[in-house]
């Protein structure tokens, strides 16, 4: 057995469970612990371990092992306890060749490309070296626009006429990011919603492992532009964990400063994108161009606006002097004025109002059944968040409250990030205030060897829980395995289900109510549970390529 | 916060805006590709640089490669060095090299202008 | 780069088409910012343009993916002549920290011919500007800044 | 006489070419204000102040090859531009722009903007549906039910008019308004819903839906490229400057004001200025708009103007029954 288990410190329990037995393990731990933090596999000793981890919204993990043979593995899949489960059994799936027994979808490739051979080895296999997989892939590869998500044959289930395939993505004007979205319409009405991602899936897990710990700390960071401080964050508490490194008092305070300043760059991002989907220009600019404060105050600290690489392992690369500290001080003063008077004028406007009330409804069921995390979870009105369930960085001595709001429509989720920005700019003050005295830098960078062990860290960036797990192998200067396990793909897994039945209209919102972030998840290619093949009959004169394949 | 629904603040947020001053930068600050707490261009000084390659070890991107540098003296001894070279198109501009350059070596400059590089 | 008239007339009305080859967003959002009201890149005439077809510029963000670089090649055959290629970001001059991994084909110069490389992780919005205005100003040949040997023996 | 019809095709190229210039200026106010709104300089460094932007768009387009992808219906796609812009500039020759007499006119020539607007839908409908790819698909059925809506609606605001006015003569309507007042105000809510519907004609928010980017890319236009979209943006532009003309000539009473009858040169000047109002008020409410959703559109567009219109009607009938 070449399990490690999980320190102590963690206050949590890992259980062994036999591979025949896990569908029941899963019934009964989801009766107190209905969240699924996520699947984690790693390839040790010839062995697959699989590590589900559950949480039941107040920190109390629970975990369960299961180790398999790397020869042809195979468990019976949960997807049919959480909905959630399917996205993370389909990407165990694709790294690792896990066979799941009774997954809705038995053959869907998840996260790699189109391009990648069908008998090659799952790319996440210690068995298999970056230089074999790059020479594989670059025997195939083919300049070829990836095929169409939807298969045009198949049982037809929709009148041919009235159903016109609209392409939504890769490249669509509402997504910052490439993601395909074949949407069946019927006049306006979405009957059929098939999102297929991937197209950022740069395979950051299997560089990270040939990366040292201090290199794969730039690299995770820019797994996503947005909440860049959070993964960095979140990789250097699980590596901090695994080496046994403290930080000092005032690097814990100027990590979440940076943090919060994230947060607030976030959200006012993510609101003021809320009036471009919505067609009302004129709020996103008026948004970001507030938000610009903040981003001054952050390339001030941290010296670069957006992949900050503020942070390091045992603390913070460069200290924040008084001054600078008056400056974000008088900065988050203005900021919140003039934010507080656009939130104010833009909340209430009643045009806005109907185009988000009411519109991607889900229940907190739901939410919860496909693992929902972050403000989409908050604002079904379950009070979920990392940072005080599980308080890491400052967070224990800060104040704040947990917003949730009723209602779980786009309308109630951007109250909740609305309100978070306000919650955000008191912890900021309170930081200003509270900030201890001491050397926040470390004196070396960390350029040592690893423990044998294995580390599990969660934190709350804007998007909601992101959760890392890293595996360090003794003498090895390499992490030897870094699970990244991000809040846009459980949401993704809502946003599909709540997109049914609205019109074309509510498409770009209702996708981006959840704040997806596909370079986040960079591993996923979803499909929606249960759907089947549709047969539609194109428009006359459309190439099919044309039509599907091509965006535009 | 959101529970009357109004729709003048928002109408009279466009009109004050459409009667006051915009919010751009004029150009001549825009122009400017850096500002002083941009963290900047990392530049080799030749002149303290000993050619440790601690730089080129630590790069997160692996854009510092170690090319001869001529000869140097440093003590007394007439040595070989080798300089890093930058590759500003793989470089993430993070800063790491100049950090941990022990003779300050690298310095991060923001007063030049953007790097463009035609790739053909 | 030859100088035609339609060339010259780019210059001044750069409609932009967006491209994600695979990035982090970083670059997305800062190209994004580049059009908001503080740096406003509108005032060279530059917009964002919902169609390849309407588009004069590429810009491209992100390290290209093996599942992207079909869509990148496609969209810019769509786009019609004369146009530019404008890589924001380290990745998607070079592929950036991404370079070696299995999934990444590298810089956009893989896919396409003669691509603007402005570097940065992300650039920063004045950097964007900077690029354009010189763009505008048909300076960018005599001051490209290709760092190297120029740099070092300042 | 024999010189009238040489002074008329003079005429009538010199307006042509005012008409051309001034759509441009149009668009650049039009871009001015939104930017302005949206705490934004706008185009700001071609020309002063950017005025000439949207010109050098125009020619760059010219100026570009044309792609034209296989399987377009070449007749649709060719004809679509010719049809916009002959016709619009048709239109505008018989509104009294350059003095209080139009270019062109002639008994019931109210009738010939009947035609301008269906035929300018036209064009986009030719040009949307040239090759249908599922894009221009859903933005050229937008527009149809946008078309059939707001058409109604800016007819029968017209058809008032001509029930105060007792002529669908233009020059007649235009005297008219000099003689008595300008029509906006014995009609104040029939402007008020001409304005609006006008928005919805010239698909600018919040009635931007059948380009709408973040839904349908760029819609019908999707497909065009190079000069059929310069032209097809020319269309747009005249289309914007000649649909706010006619509401200044109907409404507002062309370009009357204090001495217009003694000194001829204010005429146009007073029309330019109080276009540009009503451009100015369209860009504000661009600038506010939230685009509509495709399923209330009937409801936002269509029943509330429609039932204004109603109640302008009944207030002007009783008015008019108490005069007589």
């Amino acid at each position: 057995m070449g399990a490690v288990s999980l320190p102590k410190s963690d206050g949590t329990t890992v259980k062994l469970v036999p591979s025949e037995s896990i569908v029941d393990a899963v019934k009964e731990i989801a009766t107190t612990h209905p969240h699924l933090v996520g699947i984690t596999a790693v390839h040790a000793d010839s062995n697959i371990e699989l590590l589900y981890s559950f949480d039941n919204f107040r920190g109390e993990l629970r975990h369960l092992r299961v180790i398999l043979p790397d020869k042809q593995p195979s468990i019976d899949s949960i997807s049919g306890i959480l909905l959630g489960a399917y996205i993370y059994e389909m990407e165990v799936r694709d790294m690792f060749g896990v066979n799941f027994n009774g997954h809705p979808l038995p053959n869907t490739r998840l996260l790699l490309p189109d391009s990648y051979p069908a008998g090659a080895p799952p790319p996440l296999l210690k068995t298999v070296t970056m230089d074999q997989l790059m020479k594989l892939l670059d025997s195939v590869q083919e300049l070829q626009p990836p095929s169409p998500a939807i298969p045009i044959t198949g049982s037809s289930r929709y009148s041919a006429e009235s159903v016109v395939i609209l392409p939504f993505g890769p490249y669509h004007p509402a997504l910052k990011e490439p993601e395909h979205f074949a949407l069946a319409l019927e006049g306006e009405k979405i009957v059929e919603a098939r999102p297929r991602i991937g197209y950022v899936h740069r395979g950051i897990e299997k560089l990270a492992e040939n990366r040292t710990f201090l290199q794969a700390l730039f690299l995770v960071e820019r797994v996503c532009g947005i909440c860049s401080f959070h993964h960095s964050w979140t990789y250097t508490l699980a590596a901090e964990k695994l080496l046994g490194i403290t930080p000092g008092a005032r690097a814990e305070y100027l990590r979440t400063l940076v943090a919060e300043l994230e947060r607030i760059h976030s959200h006012s991002l993510w609101i003021g994108l809320l009036g471009y989907w919505a067609g009302f220009d004129s709020m996103f600019m008026w948004l970001w161009s507030a938000r610009e404060r903040i981003m001054k105050l952050l390339e001030m600290i941290a010296g670069n606006r957006v992949n900050k690489s503020y942070i390091t392992i045992g603390g913070v690369r460069a200290d924040v002097s008084d001054e600078k500290l008056k400056i974000v001080q008088r900065e988050i003063e203005e900021f919140k004025k003039e934010f507080k008077k656009i939130s104010e004028a833009v909340m209430s406007y009643e045009p806005l109002w109907e185009r988000t009330k009411n519109i991607g409804s889900f229940t907190a069921e739901l939410a919860i059944s496909a693992g929902a995390v972050g403000p989409t979870l908050r604002g079904a009105g379950i009070p979920y968040d990392i940072r005080k369930i599980e308080p890491y960085g400052a967070y224990p001595d800060l104040s704040f409250e947990v917003i949730t709001e009723k209602g779980g429509d786009v309308l109630s989720i951007s109250t909740v990030r609305v309100k978070e920005t306000f919650e955000s700019i008191r912890i900021i003050e309170q930081i200003v205030e509270k900030i201890p005295s001491g050397n926040p830098v470390p004196q070396t960078f960390f350029m040592g060897t690893s423990k044998e062990g294995e580390a599990f860290a969660r934190t709350e960036p804007p998007r909601g829980e992101l959760y890392y797990y890293l595996r360090g192998k003794v003498g090895s200067r390499n992490p030897y395995r870094v699970k990244i396990r991000t809040p846009t793909l459980p949401n993704l897994v809502l946003a599909a289900e709540a997109l049914k039945g609205y019109t074309l209209a509510d498409v770009p919102l209702i996708l981006t109510m959840i704040d997806p972030c596909f370079s986040c998840e960079d591993r996923a290619i979803v499909y929606v549970k249960g759907m089947e093949p549709l047969m539609v009959k194109l428009p006359r004169s459309v190439p099919a390529n044309l039509s599907l394949g091509c965006p535009i | 916060m959101v529970e009357k629904k109004s729709s003048l603040r928002t109408w009279f947020e466009a009109l004050e805006n459409l009667f006051s001053s915009p919010d751009t930068l004029p150009p001549e600050e825009a122009e400017k590709a850096f500002n002083g707490s941009s963290r900047g261009i990392p530049v080799l000084v030749p002149e303290k640089c000993i050619g440790c390659s601690l730089c080129a070890l630590s790069c997160p991107s692996q854009a510092i490669t170690m090319v001869p540098g001529g000869k140097k003296t440093i003590g007394n001894k007439v040595v070989e060095v080798k300089n890093p070279s930058f590759d500003y198109s793989k470089c993430i501009y993070c800063g790491l090299c100049a950090q941990v350059c022990k003779q300050n070596a690298i310095e991060m400059r923001t007063d030049l202008p953007p790097i463009i590089i035609i790739k053909r | 780069m030859e100088e035609s008239n339609s060339i010259k007339l780019i210059r001044k009305s750069p409609w932009l088409f967006h491209f994600n080859s695979g990035g982090c967003n970083g670059c997305d959002i800062e190209v994004v910012a580049a059009l908001t009201p503080k740096y406003d890149v509108e005032r060279l005439g530059a917009v964002l343009t919902a169609s390849p077809k309407h588009a004069d510029i590429l810009i491209i963000t992100g390290p290209v993916t093996r599942q992207t670089a079909g869509s990148l090649k496609m969209i810019y055959e769509q786009m019609a002549d004369p146009k530019i290629a404008i890589a924001i970001g380290t990745c998607a001059c070079s592929g950036g920290v991404f370079r070696g991994g299995y999934n990444v084909l590298g810089g956009a110069e893989k896919v396409i011919k003669n691509v603007i490389c402005i570097p940065g992780c992300p650039p920063n919005p004045r950097q964007i500007f900077a690029a354009l205005k010189k763009l505008y100003e048909n300076k960018l040949e005599e001051e490209k800044n290709d760092g190297g040997s120029k740099l070092t023996k300042e | 006489m024999s010189s009238a019809p040489l002074l008329t095709s003079i005429l009538t190229i010199v307006a042509g070419i005012i008409f051309f210039f001034l759509s441009f200026l149009f668009e650049w106010v039009e871009r001015k204000a939104v930017a302005r709104i949206q705490k934004r300089v706008g185009p700001y460094f071609t020309g002063p102040g950017g005025i000439f932007q949207p010109f050098v768009d125009f020619l760059k387009l010219l100026s570009k090859t044309e792609a034209i992808s296989k399987g377009t219906e070449l007749l649709f796609y060719r004809a679509s531009p010719i049809i916009g812009v002959t016709l619009l500039t048709y239109g505008f020759l018989h509104l009294p722009f350059l003095s209080q007499s139009p270019v062109l006119n002639f008994n019931g020539d109210l009738l010939v903007i009947f035609i301008v607007f269906a035929f300018t839908c036209l064009s986009y409908l030719m040009a949307g549906l040239s090759l249908r790819t599922p894009f221009t698909v859903v933005g050229t059925g937008r527009l149809i039910v946008q078309y059939s809506l707001y058409e109604l609606i800016f007819l029968s605001s017209f058809a008032l008019i001509f029930f105060q006015a007792g002529s669908a003569t233009i020059s007649d309507i235009v005297r008219y308004q000099m003689i008595n007042r300008p029509l906006v105000l014995y009609q104040p809510i029939g402007f008020i819903v001409a304005v609006f519907s006008l928005l919805a004609k010239l698909e600018k928010p919040p009635f931007d839906l059948p380009h709408a980017k973040q839904e349908v890319a760029a819609g019908w236009m999707s497909e065009l490229s190079g000069r059929t979209l310069a032209y097809m943006r020319l269309i747009g532009n005249m289309d914007y400057l000649f649909s706010i003309s006619l509401i200044v000539t109907l409404f507002l009473g062309g370009g009357s004001g204090p001495f217009a009858s003694q000194i001829i040169v204010l005429w146009p000047i007073y029309f330019l200025i109080k276009a540009l109002a009503i451009a100015l008020v369209l860009s504000y409410i661009e600038g506010v708009a939230v685009r509509v959703r495709s399923i209330l559109l009937p409801m936002r567009l269509g029943i509330p103007l429609t039932s204004l219109l109603v109640v302008q009607a009944v207030i002007l009938a009783i008015w008019r029954m108490g005069l007589w």
